[in-house]
């Protein structure tokens, strides 16, 4: 049977760093032809331009694990930023009440969702591309479709910094911790992951299907709403296009970070910090070296189709047994 | 006799249309195996389902260790010491041991998941089922064998005074088989209550003490297991009346080679597999649970791939030899697992039939491709009322069927298309004993029209009532060859070889 | 308890398409449907909204009723052309259309001439077919007027210009006639040299990830040219994380030039962050848009082409201009 | 729609009569309830109800329809495909480039076709032979695809000659050409569907592929012939879309057409889970989806109301056909 081997083999190395090592070339690469982006102003902007789209991907995550899928994300993003910046800017209400409102809208936005795709059992796509289209809607309705600014009180708030780091890297970072503790190390976590690898099998298990995968969205809807508190702070305005296409970014993030759509499987640290430094760094090298914005969406698309040729080729490889004891056990050809 | 620790007293179940259960009272003491068998149906499962709180009962009573208690679901059974190791194991492929087993029951510490007690438990519990790996190793990459494990850990992780199995063996290698055998012993030394449901009748006397028989929801006797034999017991669960059916075998006159094999290998699955199988003759192909039978049978029809060997088929009058994926004209595939590999379950009794077949049900050459669905029709009419079939009309669903017919329209299926060569792995498995003798009898017909088939199974009776010659398997090779007259021992010990005498 | 929500649902659904009709009067009056290809930000409404009112002024004087029909084509070229069939199969009179795609808008200029209804651009010219009449700000006199304005800035106050130019999005003509412009007078009067060139697709996000790489990858830059202000605070958020957003004779100060003066860039000028910029036309060009439409009615002869010009403005004048949309409470928060 | 849902004819016992009508009721609801309200709006809605409007929604579903029954192929599979705006967009460029660089228009239209069909087979390929998730593979192709057509022209659409766009958009009996193909095209795929060996590996495929591989369907080449499928029907729009703009313009492949896409063959009946839906399904949704907009319109109803409701359409229709899918097959 499989003896113990220890031969450093190529393939196996390729795998599990090989996405590191692309990520390496590139750095190289946008350093080489723009020498400012190999700095640390460079490296914070990276981080500073994925800060939003950090926390919006990692509550679409908890969706993702459980087999299904959210592309209401922004919009929700748009129509609770652009209610709060209304009732900031409009109706002068103070900023912990509008804060708190688009907070417990954003979580109003994922029940909606929760009610649509768990207990009516639409297809999760297609229900979240209504609500998508609805809140939209909504929120153009509230601003007549037009740009709502932040008082200059706030309006800075978005790029204070504390030493080099922007303070929304370090929020971001704090909330990304959070939902990995919640994933890793709560029963919830667990059980989204166990609904994602079979529902049947978790509910025999004993696990409240219906009532997991609805609180699932509940989070995905409040952590876009968070994302947006920090998305109009950058930006210091809401404008009809915020938020515009930001599941789509969300969902490359979460792939190339090895969270996989058929359920089950990624982490959110480093899988999804991961996935967010790497489309960062690319809009950002991007940037610097004065490339076309169109060249980025190109570039993405090439990034997302080689880390998931990758990921179909990592399936075929199987990792050795972690064994308690050192004594080899017979290993035999299970499926 | 020390009072019983648990006694079920008249328990009744009906079910719309059907009497599950009239009236069953059994005990069973401490520190004894108490095997449980019956025909399919025969109520076994629904039994068990009452005490392990998954059913309620329309009537009777439950006493644990002489006090009568209520057990309305799974939680309050557990709460009474009773643990339920299913069939289908329920076992989360990305996740770790330590998560499957207490994915639903995660002890806290400050807030969080507590995994430093989470794991030391679960190397407690594993470690007394002789279980050698890390807990937070991930379940898809662990054996069958070992996943069975982990199942049983999970019910003991809440130290049961009962323990349920519920044919714990059909996915277990001998060595495994074995294993499991040992823990259940230790199990009844430390005094637990243990309920054996099975349906292989040599473990039944090779590791209980006690049994009981069950027939159509009725108590059909019981006692200590030395004082059967095999006969009275199979007499007991079919009745008078069905016995003499389940022996009996027809002689088929072999015909001339119409497939040879050679040198079949696949590195680290299969290796040098040669054999040939003739018109009019059924091949046994047996072996322990994970020695390659299937592995062979999906080789020959393409579905997994091969390293090298030969695959010929006899075309006109020589042999001829055929590429792998070219294989699948001439030899009828019908799989182990019905419900993944078998069916088309939301579609029609006819679709489902004539899948296989779809290219020769078409109208006349302008039109080759159009189905010609009176055809179609017709040719699923002859087959339904060849296997009989009972179906309410050919439009009917597939998943509205019973387990017996819906095997039986994957054979039909097959006979549609009328290939030379049939492969049948494990045709009968989880069939009720009156399906399992017609599709018995089809495989004999099959023959004696002059069909060469191969049949696989892991039920000694099964095989030894259809073959004509044995084909023994393994640990990936084909280690004996037997002629009909070959008797059950023979078998079992060439197939559990040396490893069953040394250990 | 399912089937209950389900048509429950249904009843919604009826009820909203059946509320939202308001079933339109037949008395006589002049049916204009205005096709916008999208609302991206707040000038397209003021223009709805300066049309609607200006004609409604007139109304007592020229006795013409108007009825807008509008729709919006949610930045698809395609939509648009659909969305102005509609209006023709309605019967409409006048098709008023800002084009998505001015390569694309001649598809239905052509439809609309076949079924005999005048077809005016607006703001947009079309480069792939002759509409009926064209009414607009000349964008590229605009952009030349800002871009020349700041270059006798900078030459004024002896600045050698290291400038950081915020593109808008390239589809868009006004976004490539600004460009033009800008790298016309840079060549021609050399006040200044281009050191980055940030793409934003008319994106908020863009427009602030863009400008703070920029001024990160050209510390040195100390000029910038900003397509649109429509949304000038995410300018002014990458120029406060690196410590230049100063209003002018401020040593951090950078000097800015900034095209439209919307409401954002209106209060920017006015705190002296920007330095130059000229106005897009809101109320003046729904004016000419109306003064056309009535010309038509009326059969009289009216010109092919209408263009305002913008006026120039910067934080001394900029609270002296009249008829400034931004200055309008409605649009200004 | 059951009947012309999958080939499965349908003969209910008499036990079953109540739950059927039961589901033939909540089934048919939605188009029962369509019935009244386009009976309403052509009512209250003037011009509605005019021979030139019915037909120009009619020429406007033309290339969605398309879409709608390529998208349906790879639906019925259990797959996705996301990236049929973009492999539109780009098939149509190349194929104006060939014209406006003299080429022949037919020549140039068979490019608009096969440039499509060819990016289609490497999503067959990655979907079926690497086993690449549908979603992401098509995802990314999308951003490839609209990357591309974006800076190939950047930006500036590539008029197409007269001749070619007159072609295309001649009437014949008063009825333009793009509307006989699709009817020609679902006829034509309806009876392939329901009627030939293909079409029951297709829906054999798409119920369950493994059972389909032993019973001997090549079902790689099923899913390969799939999403090649899907990119010919995006060639096909492409011609359509491009005589009507009388120009190739990467307008045409942004990424929210995806979406209303795949929501027609929903909406149309055509199931996510694979195994259900044919090509009149498809035209139907994507008729459905058209007539929203060309009533909101018609309606003077304002931009973001219009929104609303389709989100609240799409969402009602697919979930009545969830549901009463669901207690059918329980």
């Amino acid at each position: 049977m499989t003896k113990k081997q220890h031969n450093f083999s190529l393939r196996d190395f390729l795998f599990t760093y090989g996405f590191l090592l692309v990520l390496l070339l590139v750095i190289v690469y946008f350093s080489v032809t723009a020498p400012s982006f190999f700095s640390m102003n460079a490296a914070m902007s990276i981080l500073h331009t994925a800060a939003p789209l950090l926390i919006i991907a990692s509550g679409l995550a908890f969706v993702i694990m459980t087999k299904r899928i959210d592309i209401s994300v922004g919009s929700i993003a748009y129509l609770s930023a652009a209610i709060g910046a209304l009732m900031i800017s409009r109706m002068g209400l103070p900023i912990p009440l509008a804060v708190v409102s688009m907070l417990v809208l954003s979580c109003l936005m994922g029940v909606l969702n929760g009610f649509f795709v768990v207990i009516l059992n639409v297809n999760p796509m297609i229900a979240t591309f209504g609500t998508q289209l609805a809140f939209r809607g909504i929120g153009l309705l509230l601003t007549n479709s037009m740009v709502v600014s932040l008082p200059r009180s706030i309006r800075f708030l978005g790029n204070k910094k504390v030493g080099p780091i922007y303070i929304d890297i370090l929020f971001s970072l704090f909330i990304l911790l959070i939902m990995m503790l919640i994933h890793s190390r709560t029963q919830f976590g667990r059980q989204v992951v166990a609904i994602g690898n079979d529902i049947s099998i978790a509910e025999k298990l004993g696990i409240k299907e219906k009532r997991i995968s609805f609180f699932a969205y509940v989070v995905c809807g409040l952590m876009a709403g968070i994302g947006a508190i920090i998305m109009s702070l950058q930006v210091g305005s809401v404008t009809p296009t915020s938020g515009t296409s930001y599941e789509f970014t969300a969902i490359a993030m979460l792939v190339i970070g090895g969270v996989s759509l058929y359920g089950g499987e990624g982490t959110i640290l480093p899988g999804v910090l991961i996935g967010g430094i790497t489309l960062a760094v690319i809009e950002t090298g991007l940037n610097y070296i004065g490339a076309s914005v169109y060249v980025y969406s190109f570039v993405r698309g090439g990034v997302i189709f080689v880390s998931m040729f990758a990921d179909s080729l990592k399936t075929q490889v199987k990792p050795k047994v972690k064994i308690m004891e050192d004594e080899p056990t017979t290993v035999s050809n299970a499926q | 006799m020390t009072i019983p620790y648990l006694k079920m007293d008249g328990i009744a179940k009906s079910f719309p249309g059907v009497q599950a259960l009239k009236n069953v009272t059994f005990e069973a003491s401490q520190g004894e195996i108490l095997a449980l068998v019956g025909a399919n149906g025969a109520g076994k499962s629904t039994l068990m389902n009452v005490l392990g709180g998954n059913i309620e009962p329309n009537s009777g009573k439950i006493y644990i260790n002489g006090k009568e208690v209520r057990i309305s679901s799974p939680s309050d059974a557990a709460a009474n010491g009773i643990a339920f190791v299913h069939q289908e194991m329920a076992m989360l492929p990305t996740m770790s041991i330590a998560d499957t087993m207490y994915i639903s029951s995660f002890p806290y510490k400050h807030g969080l998941i507590d995994y430093k007690t989470i794991y030391q438990r679960c190397r407690v519990v594993l470690k007394r089922l002789g279980c050698n790996f890390d807990p937070r190793e991930r379940i898809r990459n662990i054996s069958p064998g070992d996943q069975q494990m982990v199942e049983i850990g999970r019910a003991l992780l809440h130290d049961p005074q009962i323990i349920i199995f519920d044919e714990p063996t059909s996915s277990l290698t001998s060595r495994e088989k074995e294993h499991l055998f040992e823990v259940i012993r230790t199990l009844k030394q430390e005094g637990s209550v243990i309920i054996y449901i099975s349906h292989f009748l040599d473990e039944v006397f090779s590791l209980c003490d006690r049994v009981m028989v069950l027939r159509n929801g009725e108590t059909a006797g019981g006692g200590l297991v030395s004082e059967y034999t095999n006969r009275d017991i199979v007499k007991m669960m079919i009745g008078e009346k069905e016995i003499d059916t389940y022996y009996e075998r027809s002689e088929h006159r072999a015909g001339e080679e119409i497939m040879r094999v050679k040198g079949i290998y696949r590195s680290g699955v299969i290796n040098d597999i040669s054999f040939s199988l003739r018109k009019g003759e059924v091949v046994g192909l047996w072996g322990q649970l994970g020695s390659g039978r299937t592995e062979v049978a999906r080789a020959l029809v393409g579905l997994d791939p091969i390293d090298g060997g030969t695959i010929s088929i006899k075309m006109g009058d020589q042999m001829m030899p055929v590429k792998q994926s070219e294989t699948k004209k001439y030899i009828g595939m019908i799989t182990e697992n019905r419900r993944e590999e078998g069916l088309l379950l939301p579609m029609s009794v006819c679709n489902n039939m004539s899948l296989a077949n779809l290219t020769n049900l078409t109208k006349k050459k302008p039109f080759s491709s159009v189905i010609d669905s009176k055809l179609e029709n017709s040719e699923t009419d002859k087959y339904v009322k060849r296997m009989d079939i009972k179906i309410s009309s050919q439009a009917q669903r597939v998943e509205t069927l019973s387990g017996g017919n819906q095997q039986k329209v994957i054979i039909g299926r097959w006979l549609q298309k009328n290939p030379p060569i049939y492969i049948m792995d494990e045709p009968t498995r989880g069939l009720d004993v009156g399906a399992k003798a017609d599709i018995r009898r089809i495989i004999s017909d099959l023959a004696e029209q002059g069909a060469g088939i191969l049949v696989i199974s892991s039920e000694i009776e099964e095989i030894m009532s259809v073959s004509d010659r044995y084909l023994v398997m393994k640990r990936g090779s084909i280690v004996a060859e037997f002629g009909s007259n070959a008797s059950k021992e023979d078998l079992v010990a060439t197939a559990t070889g040396a490893a069953s005498k040394k250990e | 308890m399912k089937k209950k929500i389900l048509v429950t649902l249904l009843l919604v659904v009826v009820l909203s398409m059946l509320a939202a009709f308001a079933p339109a009067g037949e008395e006589k009056t002049v049916k204009v449907c205005v096709s916008w290809n999208e609302k991206v930000h707040s000038l397209i409404q003021a223009w709805q909204d300066y049309m609607e009112m200006y004609a409604k002024e007139l109304e007592p004087t020229t006795g013409i009723k108007y009825e807008w029909i509008v729709n919006v084509a949610n930045g698809d070229a395609n939509l648009q052309n659909n969305n102005i069939q509609d209006c023709i199969n309605q019967k409409v009179d006048y098709i008023v259309a800002r084009a998505q795609d001015s390569g694309t808008i001649g598809a239905s200029i052509k439809a609309a001439e076949e079924a005999g209804i005048p077809f005016i651009t607006f703001d947009r010219a079309s480069t792939s077919g002759d509409p009926t009449a064209h009414v607009g700000e000349d964008g590229y006199l605009q952009a030349r007027s800002t871009a020349e304005a700041f270059a006798k800035l900078l030459k004024d106050n002896g600045i050698e210009g290291k400038c950081i130019e915020l593109q808008g999005d390239l589809l868009d003509n006004t976004a490539v006639l600004r460009h033009k412009a800008w790298a016309e007078v840079e060549k021609e009067l050399g006040a200044w040299t281009t050191v980055a060139e940030v793409p934003t697709e008319w994106k908020p996000e863009k427009f602030y990830q863009g400008a703070l790489n920029a001024l990160q990858a050209n510390p040195d830059a100390n000029c910038m040219y900003v397509a649109s202000d429509f949304a000038f605070s995410s300018v002014e958020n990458a120029l406060s994380a690196v410590d230049k957003d100063a209003p002018t004779g401020d040593p951090k100060h950078i000097w800015i030039a900034a095209d439209d003066i919307n409401p954002m860039g209106y209060e920017a000028m006015v705190n002296g962050i920007i330095d130059v910029g000229t106005t897009w036309e809101a109320y003046s060009v729904s004016v000419l848009l109306v003064d056309t439409l009535n010309k038509m009615v009326n059969g009289e002869p009216y010109e092919k082409v209408n263009l305002i010009s913008g006026r120039l403005a910067t934080p001394e004048n900029v609270q002296t201009l009249e008829y400034l949309y931004s200055t309008d409470p409605k649009y200004a928060d | 729609m059951s009947i012309l849902n999958s080939g499965v004819t349908q003969q209910l016992s008499k036990k079953d009569s109540k739950e059927a009508a039961d589901i033939y009721w909540t089934r048919y609801l939605p188009y029962i309830v369509l019935v009244v309200v386009f009976a309403a709006v052509s009512i209250f809605v003037p011009y509605f109800l005019t021979i030139s409007n019915l037909l120009s929604v009619l020429l406007q579903t033309a290339s969605l329809a398309i879409l709608a029954i390529g998208q349906a192929a790879v639906l019925i599979l259990g797959g996705i495909d996301l990236s049929m705006p973009g492999v539109m967009a780009l098939g149509s460029i190349f194929g104006a480039m060939y014209m406006r660089a003299g080429g022949n228009p037919v020549l140039g239209a068979v490019i608009m076709l096969l440039v499509p069909a060819a990016l289609g087979l490497i999503n067959g390929i990655s979907v079926s032979y690497f086993g690449m998730i549908p979603f992401v593979v098509t995802l990314a192709m999308q951003a490839i695809t609209i990357g591309a057509a974006t800076m190939i022209t950047n930006q500036i659409s590539i008029p197409v000659p007269e001749n070619f766009c007159n072609a295309m958009l001649t009437k014949i009996g008063g009825i333009p050409l793009p509307i006989i193909i699709v009817l020609i095209l679902t006829l034509f795929l309806q009876f392939a569907v329901t009627k030939t060996y293909y079409g029951r590996w297709l829906y054999s495929t798409g119920t369950n592929m493994r059972t389909s591989r032993v019973s001997g369907v090549p079902t790689k080449k099923v899913v390969l012939a799939a999403y090649s499928f899907a990119g010919l029907m995006g060639g096909l729009a492409a011609i359509i879309m491009t005589s009507r703009l009388y120009a190739a313009s990467p307008q045409m492949g942004k990424d929210a057409v995806a979406m209303d896409i795949i929501a027609s063959a929903a909406v149309g009946g055509v199931s996510t889970m694979g195994g259900v839906g044919t090509a009149v399904n498809a035209v139907i949704g994507a008729i459905i989806i058209t007539l929203i907009s060309n009533v909101m319109n018609m309606a003077n109803v304002s931009y973001y109301l219009t929104l609303v409701i389709k989100g609240i359409i799409i969402i009602t229709f697919v979930a009545i056909d969830a549901n009463s899918r669901k207690k059918s097959t329980k």
